[in-house]
């Protein structure tokens, strides 16, 4: 979408969300497109912090779809089980009510917790390859500044130009630009 | 079907302990000496109770044989986790030693505290390795068991039958401790049918269900002509 | 009296960590060699019967082939076969009683007939074996009576020179499905007490 | 509140991660003391399975003793975090934020040695295994008839979601971990722990959806495992076992010695890691509160349990309630009912009595008394049996208080080194509320604190009023 040749990446650390969103506006203004910027935080933001769009997740879905999937594991495993391998049980019935109950219970928690945290990971770019397929995972010089309570502002994919008006406009608000 | 049961007639029990001896002996039962047995470890299918009645001189005792009942709704089946014991298509209450892995889950669960445990492997140095039972298993440590019924004499009892081409016959097979008592007090047989010796002591006016109220159904029914039905409280 | 040994059950060995920068890797890296183990293990345990069983020596070259071939049955030695519980060994007696006619000077023979004089059983190495932990009891003759061949569980030990277990007889699954194909009691009774 | 300045939130950000930083020798000998406990665990479960499970005092008409208790109050213990950390979180109690992590890991370390217990005290542990389902050539499953084989499924549930509920919230900080040290083995520890967090807007949502659901969903595994482990005992016939409550009450007991865990674990913590910024006064008031509510609970239950015996009239019944009561078992009820009910409504009831040290007193003795109430549950009802002529008693031997003893040690190595290794204030957690200006202490930020820190060179962000 930027014009041909090199691509630059400005990262620029912030002591407060304020700072930072004046340069976020203006990158915006200028024409950078807003899947361009990448923001790093120490903590969660809220989402009327920057004027960037909300990111989704699916991860209710997923946990729902889980736990379905559990559920019926658990079902299987204890009515399927005892009715494929029937053992002498005196007249009692060979798949109880109860027990069944209580194992596909668990089993649906299970299969629930499971889907979610993978999902959590799978969205985050935390699971293997994943992270760098989309370049989200990968290290910045700049990191340690997140670690350290600040934010980061990253813009990837910017022209020659682009980069050295965003370097400036943050030179004043950022404690560090890279 | 067959439904194995077993009636004793407390009125004739003279408190002996024979059955307990021929018990111990039929099936290899672990003794587990003086120590063990002080710690409440003593291992015995087979238990006569005491009870006394009355006060001092007019005292009565009164015996009662106590095994596994062979409950038709045992409570110690439903808890075990693996199976070991179950309740079987002639109404045994089966243990099997070597699916137990030892919760005695069973035992807790058992109104009549009849299940004993091996808490040590057992130990038949010689020569009391001779006088061992070769049909039944030496029970390792840590597995819970109870009286069978004798179930390897079952087991013999139907093969011999089958090897003759004809049905057990009522008498034919017969407990160790049936066998010992000198009294002819205990009586073992099939409850479902209704010409068995068993089964005519079953329907005595004389008899009772041990705790009964529990509706364990046991496959052990006692006899007693006197008013005392229960356990002393 | 020996507890029962656990089967093995397959255990994931431990790798050397990733890079350190994208150590989330790690955790996949070895999650499905992990889970490839588990299932291997899970099919292992299952298919028992594949299990390679050791073939004992014995005390005596005792050849089952050239014995058959001669004429003999297998219960003319193995009596308890079909008339007992234990299929059971023939005694040094009846070994010597044919062998003082048939080929006595032949070196094997020749331990046989040492054993009758001074009297000793000669001491057979069990080829089927099922683990005293087991603790079940075979009984042979309920098999023979319900047509079962002998080579159904040991083989075709005719055309064998040495004893070798051909099946685990210690199968336990093996066991309950013929039972219930061939409608026996398939109550744990009937085999463990 | 108290008579402190309230420092900024860049002050208190720099003040958490500098504690983080620093070596403490104190942890370092602590885990080590525990370490060798620990030895003493290892040791003495050797010797029971070298030597068979009689080496116990187990017997019969006991057939359950010291290690069926400790499952119970291990597996009640572990309900310190997870579930009151779900609550919390749940109900969005701006407090939580520095208690949750190490409620969170109380959680997941007791109930990896409450699950130890049931294969301690199993004749066999060598095929413990023969209780889970799988394809085996026995042709043989588990019955799941058995409240043992529920307590596998829901044990199993409730240790995996612990776990994962203690560490999805810790990735974010075992990415600042990773960020701020320096090369070496350390970073790739929490480089392997922090999967490649860079904190970006999508894991941050992500993320947030992962915990609320996961604590959502943990609050009725939580109770499901204690209601399942009180069936162990009320699904049987036995006198004294047998009872409809059970599974509530159990419940209700396993929060009350959870909240005592993490009452003593907060004390202890506050102090050793100079955390009375983080763990204030405010927070110790408002868990004495949910402490003194819970044994109140606990005390409404356990006289529900006993008036309802003793008016039943059942034989049976009644000799297990009587020995509890006047027989022999007497002198550990009573104990019980003032260690967790006396003691603890006399004490928390009132402001001065909800400070660290005096909840974490009253925490010490709960913890002694319901231990003794799951003694009281197991061990009258099993020397009571139906038939007189078996009634018996039960002494511990030195393996089984070996074991127990053992196991705290144990507990306290894992603790120890989690606390060495991870933050367990949760950073980022802290610093949300610091930017909300919401959690508990960082209300207004004064120049004041300020001023007293070197660590807060740069400007001021997001005060109370932001």
């Amino acid at each position: 979408m930027t014009a041909a040749g090199e691509r630059h990446l400005v990262e620029a650390a912030y002591e407060r969300v304020e700072d930072m969103r004046a340069v976020v506006e203006a990158a915006l203004e200028s024409g950078i497109a807003a899947s361009q910027i990448e923001v790093r935080s120490p903590a969660p933001l809220e989402e009327d912090e920057l004027p960037l769009p909300k990111p989704k997740s699916r991860v209710l879905l997923f946990a729902l779809a889980g736990a379905v999937l559990g559920g019926l594991t658990a079902f299987g495993l204890a009515a399927g089980t005892a009715l494929a391998y029937p053992l002498p049980t005196g007249g009692m019935s060979i798949v109880a009510g109860p027990p069944v109950g209580v194992v596909t219970y668990e089993g649906t928690a299970l299969g629930l917790i499971l889907m979610t945290v993978l999902r959590v990971l799978w969205e985050g770019g935390l699971l293997p390859g994943r992270g760098i397929r989309s370049g989200r995972g990968r290290a910045s010089d700049l990191d340690h500044h997140v670690a350290n309570g600040r934010l980061l502002l990253r813009v990837h994919g910017l022209s020659e130009e682009q980069a050295g008006r965003l370097r400036d406009s943050s030179r004043t608000s950022a404690v560090e630009v890279g | 079907m067959t439904r194995w049961g077993m009636a004793i007639d407390l009125d004739r029990c003279t408190g002996c302990e024979a059955c307990v001896v021929a018990c111990a002996a039929e099936n290899n039962i672990q003794t587990v000496g003086e120590e063990q047995a002080r710690e409440g470890r003593a291992m015995h299918w087979l238990r006569i109770e005491r009870y006394y009645e009355g006060e001092f001189p007019n005292v009565r005792t009164r015996f009662m044989p106590v095994l596994c009942q062979q409950c038709g709704a045992a409570p110690c089946e439903p808890v075990c986790p693996v199976y070991a014991t179950y309740r079987n298509p002639e109404g045994l209450n089966a243990m099997v030693y070597s699916r137990c892995i030892g919760t005695r889950f069973c035992a807790n669960n058992c109104p009549y505290t009849v299940r004993v445990f091996n808490w040590f492997d057992a130990e038949f140095p010689a020569p009391l390795d001779s006088q061992l039972n070769p049909d039944v298993s030496v029970r390792p440590g840590g597995v819970m068991e109870k009286c069978t019924f004798c179930v390897q004499r079952i087991q013999a009892g139907k093969d011999e039958a089958a090897q003759e081409e004809r049905d057990v016959a009522d008498g034919d097979i017969r407990t160790a401790c049936q066998q010992s008592c000198p009294t002819k007090a205990i009586t073992f047989g099939d409850l479902e049918d209704p010409d068995s010796e068993v089964s005519k002591w079953a329907e005595s006016p004389r008899a009772f269900s041990l705790l009964g109220d529990l509706d364990t159904r046991p496959g052990v029914v006692y006899l007693s002509g006197s008013e005392w039905r229960e356990p002393a409280e | 009296m020996a507890v029962t040994r656990p089967e093995g059950l397959p255990s994931g060995r431990s790798r050397s960590l990733g890079d350190g920068e994208d150590g989330g890797r790690f955790g996949c890296r070895c999650a499905g060699p992990l889970a490839g183990i588990w299932i291997l293990g899970l099919a292992l345990v299952a298919c028992g019967p594949t299990q390679n069983l050791p073939t004992p020596e014995q005390p005596i070259a005792y050849d089952h082939q050239v014995h058959i071939e001669a004429g003999l049955e297998c219960v003319r030695c193995h009596r308890g076969a079909e008339e007992g519980v234990h299929a059971g060994m023939p005694s040094v007696q009846a070994c010597a009683g044919c062998h003082r006619r048939e080929i006595p000077d032949h070196p094997e023979v020749q331990k046989v007939m040492l054993a009758n004089e001074n009297r000793e059983p000669i001491r057979w190495a069990k080829v089927n074996v099922i683990p005293d932990s087991a603790m079940v009891h075979f009984n042979h003759r309920a098999h023979a009576r319900a047509g079962i061949e002998c080579l159904t569980c040991h083989g075709d030990v005719a055309s064998m020179t040495v004893a070798e277990p051909v099946r685990n007889v210690a199968d336990m699954g093996w066991c309950v499905e013929c039972h219930r194909e061939n409608e026996a009691s398939d109550d744990c009774l009937a085999c463990h007490r | 509140m108290t008579a402190e300045s309230q420092p900024s939130a860049a002050v208190l950000d720099g003040q958490l991660l500098g504690r983080l930083d620093r070596r403490r020798p104190g942890l370092l000998v602590g885990s080590l003391a525990s370490g060798a406990l620990a030895l003493v665990f290892i040791y003495c479960w050797g010797y029971q399975i070298a030597n068979g499970i009689g080496v116990t005092g187990i017997n019969r008409p006991v057939f359950w003793g010291f290690y069926i208790i400790n499952f119970v109050f291990w597996i009640g213990i572990s309900h310190a975090g997870t579930l009151i950390s779900a609550i919390l979180r749940v109900t969005k109690a701006e407090w939580r934020r520095p208690v949750t992590r190490s409620a969170e890991a109380i959680t997941l370390f007791a109930l990896a040695i409450g699950g130890l217990f049931p294969l301690i005290h199993l004749g066999r542990v060598a095929i413990f295994y023969y209780m889970i389902p799988y394809p085996n050539s026995r042709m043989l499953w588990p019955n799941f008839r058995s409240p043992l084989v529920w307590d596998i499924a829901a044990i199993t549930t409730y240790i995996i979601g612990s776990a994962l509920y203690l560490f999805l919230p810790l990735i974010p900080d075992a990415a600042v971990m990773r960020d701020r040290a320096a090369a070496g083995l350390r970073k790739r520890f929490y480089a392997v722990l922090a999967l490649g967090w860079r904190g970006t807007a999508q894991q941050w949502h992500s993320l947030e959806w992962g915990i609320r659901i996961l604590a959502v969903a943990i609050i009725p595994v939580a109770v499901s495992v204690h209601t399942i482990v009180s069936w162990d005992f009320a699904m049987t016939q036995t006198p004294g076992w047998k009872s409809t409550i059970f599974g509530p009450y159990f419940v209700v007991g396993a929060i009350f010695s959870g909240i005592a865990v993490l009452m003593i674990a907060m004390a202890l913590l506050r102090r050793g890691l100079s955390l009375e910024r983080f763990l204030t006064d405010r927070v110790f008031n408002n868990l004495g509160l949910l402490f003194v509510t819970m044994s109140l609970v606990w005390g409404y239950f356990t006289f529900a349990e006993h008036l309802t015996v003793w008016y039943s009239g059942d034989l049976f019944e009644k000799n297990v309630h009587h020995v509890l009561l006047h027989g022999d078992f007497a002198v550990p009820f009573w104990t019980m009912v003032v260690v967790n009910l006396v003691i603890p409504v006399a004490v928390l009831s009132f402001p001065r009595g909800r400070r660290p040290l005096p909840t974490a007193l009253v925490g010490c003795g709960v913890l002694v008394g319901m231990w003794l109430e799951r003694f009281l549950i197991v061990v009258p009802a099993l020397s009571t049996p139906r038939l007189a002529y078996s009634i018996g008693d039960y002494m511990p031997s030195w393996v089984e208080l070996g074991i127990m003893i053992g196991a705290v040690g144990v507990f306290a190595c894992l603790y120890f080194t989690f606390t060495q290794l991870l933050p367990i204030v949760s950073v980022w957690e802290m610093r949300e509320g610091w930017r909300h200006g919401g959690s508990g202490e960082a209300g207004d930020a004064t120049s004041d604190a300020a001023a007293t820190s070197g660590t807060a060179a740069a400007p001021v962000p997001g005060g109370g009023g932001a």
